[in-house]
């Protein structure tokens, strides 16, 4: 250990204040808390449209329960959602509905694809009119998980996945460069 | 000791008073700057009282649901609601376009502020009391029937159809429910021959009104229990938000920190409503005390009556918010008949019969 | 958008009308409801869908015989092995393929799995939409089990896919008797707690009794069936009817009830998961030894004709009509799926009761939007 | 009834009927005009009493469409099929049963947005799966879409 730690580089004395290239202390430790608050509260908006929306209540349920990572507040209403998880084939008829609701959502907003009919169309790919091969043509999207229908465990992995790609993003450092 | 059993607020109170009355010399001045200090203390303690309230309820529902509930965000997952509040804070404030933007901004501010004021009066301790006013019960009731106001605000500033519902929804039913909470409230008023809430505790000293006074204070602890359950707008009673029949009622268009206003003015609520049964029924920071026996009740009084006050509250919020996670939702013409034809004619009843045991002297 | 807003809003005086859907927690889905209200009270309903229909005729049209049987798991994704079941069976009644008795009992004890997990989930979202939460988390609790021992057998929990024309596509996992022996003593016991958390409660019975009330003439004229059927006094299950697969080996009661409304329906289905079971307990111990699938050639080509096969789904008839013009796929595929029929009685059952009825309809009703869209 | 009583009851009725038994049910092929007197004889007459419809559906022959009607009788427990045969591909029309089974209103509108037959006196024929601009009828055997992906 000790060796390791002399091997690091020079060494600091404490309290030494560095230029840092994030923009200093402050707005890092601010989008620290930032952060942490969003990825540990994200409340889906109840959406499902077959399948999937099955595992994802399987999900919610006593054997898996997502409430053990503060997902259980699922909103029926966009205006208090974070997180749209798009459980199901997406057709024509719907996918300005799906627009809209996305509209609807204030930021920060979040997506994510869930099962083989999100990504591409799935089992519904070829030979169709009406499905829309992959929700990225409506809406962005954060986190794909593929499968038909993805158990619930892949699901938590995928809001797990979302949350630690929130925990990298910088909204204060955009801000101020922003302001530069 | 003996220091432990007389120990109140009034002497910390005091001692705070003296030692700005050394700092500031003009009394207008100090009177404001203790107002202040009251004011944030104040917000601050209900703050932190709806974090609790909130991660007891997903506890609570997580207890009824056979499952965990939240434990990855901090120590079994305490800190769960400071981060959902502050994503809440940090959410973008949507107004829609066509919503009436004035009112639509001032609803949860007014639910908010009627759910706070109802804090007044009541004793939180042995001589903690903000303003033992002399009308305690009367101005309690009036002034937590304020935050229909709010609600109906909220609802039809919304513009939105959903929101209107879940408003009318609920100005029918707090204004029904209303009656019933004041005529259950009334027969202890008959019993205890005071407005005050100060009073009504200290006339519990030999013994809690639901004990003294046999089965019809029981009946209208019951009706109280339900009719304020329905007053703050819980489930089974959630006409207003009923989140499977109107997505989420007169709160469907409110995002980001004015839907944590409305979380807040619900918490709040919640606590006030349970906090008032503890003290008209259960005898507030009254340790319990059978009449007569007075080594039993000295040994009582060791518990201090602040934890007294909250453990009676907490039981009643505990029960509350079991009603929620188990019965189905009314429908909203049964609510009303439930109301109109149950409570209100049953707490009528019930008050004729407080009043002769109150004249009679059959009370302990 | 269209579709969605140039439709007629004409109201009378009074009345405005609020759109259900398509995203709503109670409509289980994608279902659009147009209502329209005066003040609480629903006046009329009209249902718009197609915001999850995904074709799956016209793509079965070129899909050969043995793969569109999979893509009608995901109709009716709740009984996707009973969706299976039917297909299977159509193509074996135009190949007049005799199937092994090991994969009927096989078929029969999955089928009837798949009923309990559907009514069970049926249960809980029942609990969910009249605003109690608990029994959702209840009812989820017995359907993991039932979950895993799909999940052992078959290899998935939703869509299994297991059902293959001529029998089914795998024998049967080591444990699957066992568990399954297990599963039912465990879910046996649970019926109670259901009765208790739901069944005799005030505010449920007083949501449920009088709600929706349906009469036996308009069951048969609007083609509902099920048991929704069922609970109007409609015998039309087809197990009893027409038994296919294991059916005619075992005892079991329909259950028929006269109430027509929404507490005679959630009857109904309480009595079928003790069916289900008494049927599965039947069976279990007699699974005949012998090949679990008849061999079929690589490429089944159906001779020209017509092929129609109803099957008991936990919603009601599946009918599967299949149209061969003696080609490797299908010339026409029509499903007549049992949401569909169900649906369009709903309008007459709302009409009249509150926004708070409306929803408890639609549980009791059990819609699945995917198999009224397909 | 069985299948010959069936048969000589409805040729009764209407003598063009061609009969086709090579099926599981008794198919009966009529003429789209005809359809309507034989199917009111069909659910007004005791004898027949079919009173349930339970599958309803079109069938794109190339050079003609073919409605499919699937009937049963709770009282008497038999089953016929009758088949409307519609030579006008274009204009393809065919009177409504709506007010017979009240089940073939979503029924018959569906098959007017898959194979746009247009049912007369239909209450509300609008298109029920598919969006109202939607150009064609994509069950019908000739529709291109240039989304779709053929293998």
């Amino acid at each position: 250990m000790e060796i390791n730690k002399s091997m690091e580089g020079p060494l600091t004395f404490p309290g030494q204040v560095h230029e840092t290239a994030d923009g200093g202390i402050l707005v890092t430790k601010l989008d620290d808390v930032i952060n942490w608050a969003r990825s540990n509260s994200l409340w889906p908006l109840v959406f499902g449209t077959s399948c999937c929306a099955i595992e994802m209540m399987s999900t919610a349920g006593a054997k898996h329960d997502w409430s053990r990572f503060g997902f259980e507040v699922a909103r029926a209403t966009p205006r208090q959602a974070d997180l749209i998880i798009v459980a199901g084939t997406i057709v024509m008829k719907m996918a300005p509905v799906l627009k809209r609701l996305y509209d609807q959502m204030p930021e920060p907003k979040y997506v994510i694809a869930m099962g083989a009919c999100t990504i591409s169309g799935g089992p519904f790919f070829y030979n169709t009119y009406s499905v829309v091969k992959g929700v990225d043509h409506v809406i962005p999207v954060d986190v794909y998980i593929p499968g038909c229908p993805p158990r619930p465990e892949a699901l938590l992995h995928s809001m797990i996945t979302l949350q630690e790609k929130i925990k990298n993003e910088q909204y204060f450092k955009k801000k101020i460069e922003d302001v530069r | 000791m003996r220091i432990l059993l007389t120990y109140s607020f009034s002497s910390f109170a005091n001692y705070i008073h003296h030692l700005l009355a050394e700092l500031i010399t003009n009394p207008m001045l100090l009177h404001v700057t203790e107002m202040v200090i009251l004011g944030v203390s104040l917000i601050a303690f209900l703050v932190v009282l709806c974090f609790f309230l909130g991660y007891m309820e997903r506890k609570v529902a997580a207890f009824m649901e056979i499952r965990l509930g939240p434990n990855r965000v901090g120590p079994k997952g305490s800190m769960q609601i400071v981060a959902d509040t502050l994503k809440l804070l940090l959410k973008e404030g949507l107004t829609p376009d066509s919503a009436d933007k004035f009112l639509f901004n001032l609803a949860p501010v007014i639910m908010v502020i009627a759910s706070m004021m109802v804090i007044a009066p009541i004793a939180f301790a042995k001589d903690f009391q903000l303003y033992d006013i002399n009308i305690g019960v009367l101005y309690v009731s009036a002034v937590s029937s304020l935050g229909v106001i709010g609600i109906l605000m909220a609802g039809w500033s919304s513009n939105n159809k959903y929101s209107l519902l879940g408003a009318m929804r609920s100005g029918a039913q707090i204004v029904s429910y209303e009656l019933s909470v004041g005529l259950s409230l009334i027969s202890i008023v008959v019993l205890s021959g005071s407005l005050s809430l100060g009073d009504i505790v200290r006339s519990q000293e030999n013994g809690w009104w639901i004990i003294k006074g046999h089965i019809p204070v029981m009946i209208s602890f019951v009706i109280f229990v339900i009719a304020s359950t329905a007053e703050i707008n819980r489930a089974p009673f959630d006409m207003a938000e009923a989140e499977q029949e109107l997505t989420g009622g007169f709160h469907t268009e409110y995002a980001g920190m004015k839907f944590a206003m409305f979380l807040l003015s619900e918490y709040i609520n919640l606590f006030m409503v349970s906090a008032i049964a503890a003290t008209l029924f259960l005898g507030g920071w009254m340790p319990f005390h059978i009449g007569g026996l007075d080594g039993f009740n000295h040994i009582m009084d060791f518990i201090p009556s602040s934890v007294w006050f909250f453990s009676k509250t907490f039981l009643i919020i505990f029960i509350i918010m079991q009603f929620r996670w188990t019965f189905p939702r009314l429908r909203v013409d049964q609510l009303l008949t439930l109301e109109w034809k149950y409570l209100l004619p049953i707490s009528m009843i019930n008050v004729i019969l407080v009043t002769i045991m109150a004249i009679m002297g059959w009370h302990f | 958008m269209r579709g969605l807003i140039e439709d007629d809003y004409v109201t009378e005086e009074g009345e405005f009308v609020i759109n259900i859907g398509p995203q709503h927690p109670s409509t289980h889905g994608v279902l659009h409801l147009k209502v329209w209200l005066d003040g609480e009270t629903v006046k009329k309903v009209q249902p718009h869908l197609g915001f999850i229909h995904r074709s799956i005729e016209k793509m079965s049209e070129s899909l050969s015989y043995r793969n569109f049987i999979f893509a009608t798991s995901r109709m009716d994704y709740l009984a996707a092995h009973i969706n299976n079941e039917a297909c299977a069976l159509t193509v074996e009644k135009g190949l007049q393929l005799e199937v092994p008795d090991r994969a009927k009992y096989i078929r029969t004890i999955l089928a009837e799995l798949t009923r309990l997990q559907s009514h069970l989930l049926w249960w809980g979202c029942t609990g969910l939409d009249l605003g109690a939460v608990t029994p959702f988390f209840y009812a989820f609790r017995e359907r993991e089990f039932i979950m895993e021992i799909m999940e052992e057998t078959c290899g998935a929990r939703l869509t299994q896919n297991f059902m293959v024309p001529g029998g089914v596509m795998y024998d049967i996992h080591p444990n699957f008797q066992k568990r399954t022996k297990e599963v039912l003593t465990q879910i046996k016991g649970k019926f109670q707690e259901y009765d208790d958390i739901m069944t005799g409660n005030v505010i449920f019975e007083n949501r449920t009794k009088g709600v929706g009330f349906l009469s036996k003439e308009d069951a048969i004229s609007y083609g509902v069936t099920g048991p929704t059927a069922r609970a109007s006094g409609v015998s039309c299950d087809i197990r009893k009817l027409i038994p296919y697969s294991a059916y005619n080996q075992v005892q079991f009661d329909e259950i028929l009830g006269t109430g027509g409304d929404c507490y005679a329906r959630y009857m109904i289905r309480m009595h079928e998961m003790k069916q289900s079971v008494s049927i599965i307990e039947q069976l279990i111990d007699n699974i005949p030894e012998g090949d679990f699938q008849t061999k079929t050639k690589n490429v089944i080509k159906l001779p020209k004709g017509e092929f129609y096969q109803r099957v008991e789904t936990p919603r009601g008839e599946l009918g599967v009509f299949i149209v061969s013009d003696g080609a490797a796929s299908p010339y026409r595929i029509k499903y007549r799926s049992p949401g569909f029929s169900n649906l369009s009685a709903l309008p007459l059952m709302a009409k009249g009761g509150k926004i708070g009825d409306l929803v408890a309809i639609m549980s009791t009703i059990d819609l699945v939007i995917p198999d009224i869209d397909r | 009834m069985n299948i010959e009583e069936l048969k000589s009851s409805i040729s009764a009725i209407l003598p063009s009927a061609i009969y086709d038994e090579t099926g599981e049910f008794l198919n009966v092929n009529i003429a789209s005009e005809e359809l309507y007197p034989l199917i009111n004889e069909l659910r007004s007459n005791s004898e027949f009493d079919f009173d349930y419809l339970f599958c309803l559906t079109c069938i794109d022959w190339k050079d003609h469409l073919m409605m499919v009607y699937h009937l049963l009788s709770k009282t008497h427990q038999h089953t016929i099929v009758l088949k409307a045969k519609i030579s006008n591909r274009e204009n393809a029309e065919i009177e409504t049963v709506f007010n017979i089974w009240r089940t073939a209103e979503l029924l018959e509108r569906e098959v007017f947005d898959l194979f746009g037959v247009k049912f007369i006196n239909h209450p509300d024929l609008r298109r029920l799966f598919l969006s109202d601009d939607w150009n064609g009828y994509p069950l019908r055997k000739d529709y291109v879409d240039e989304n779709m992906i053929s293998l």
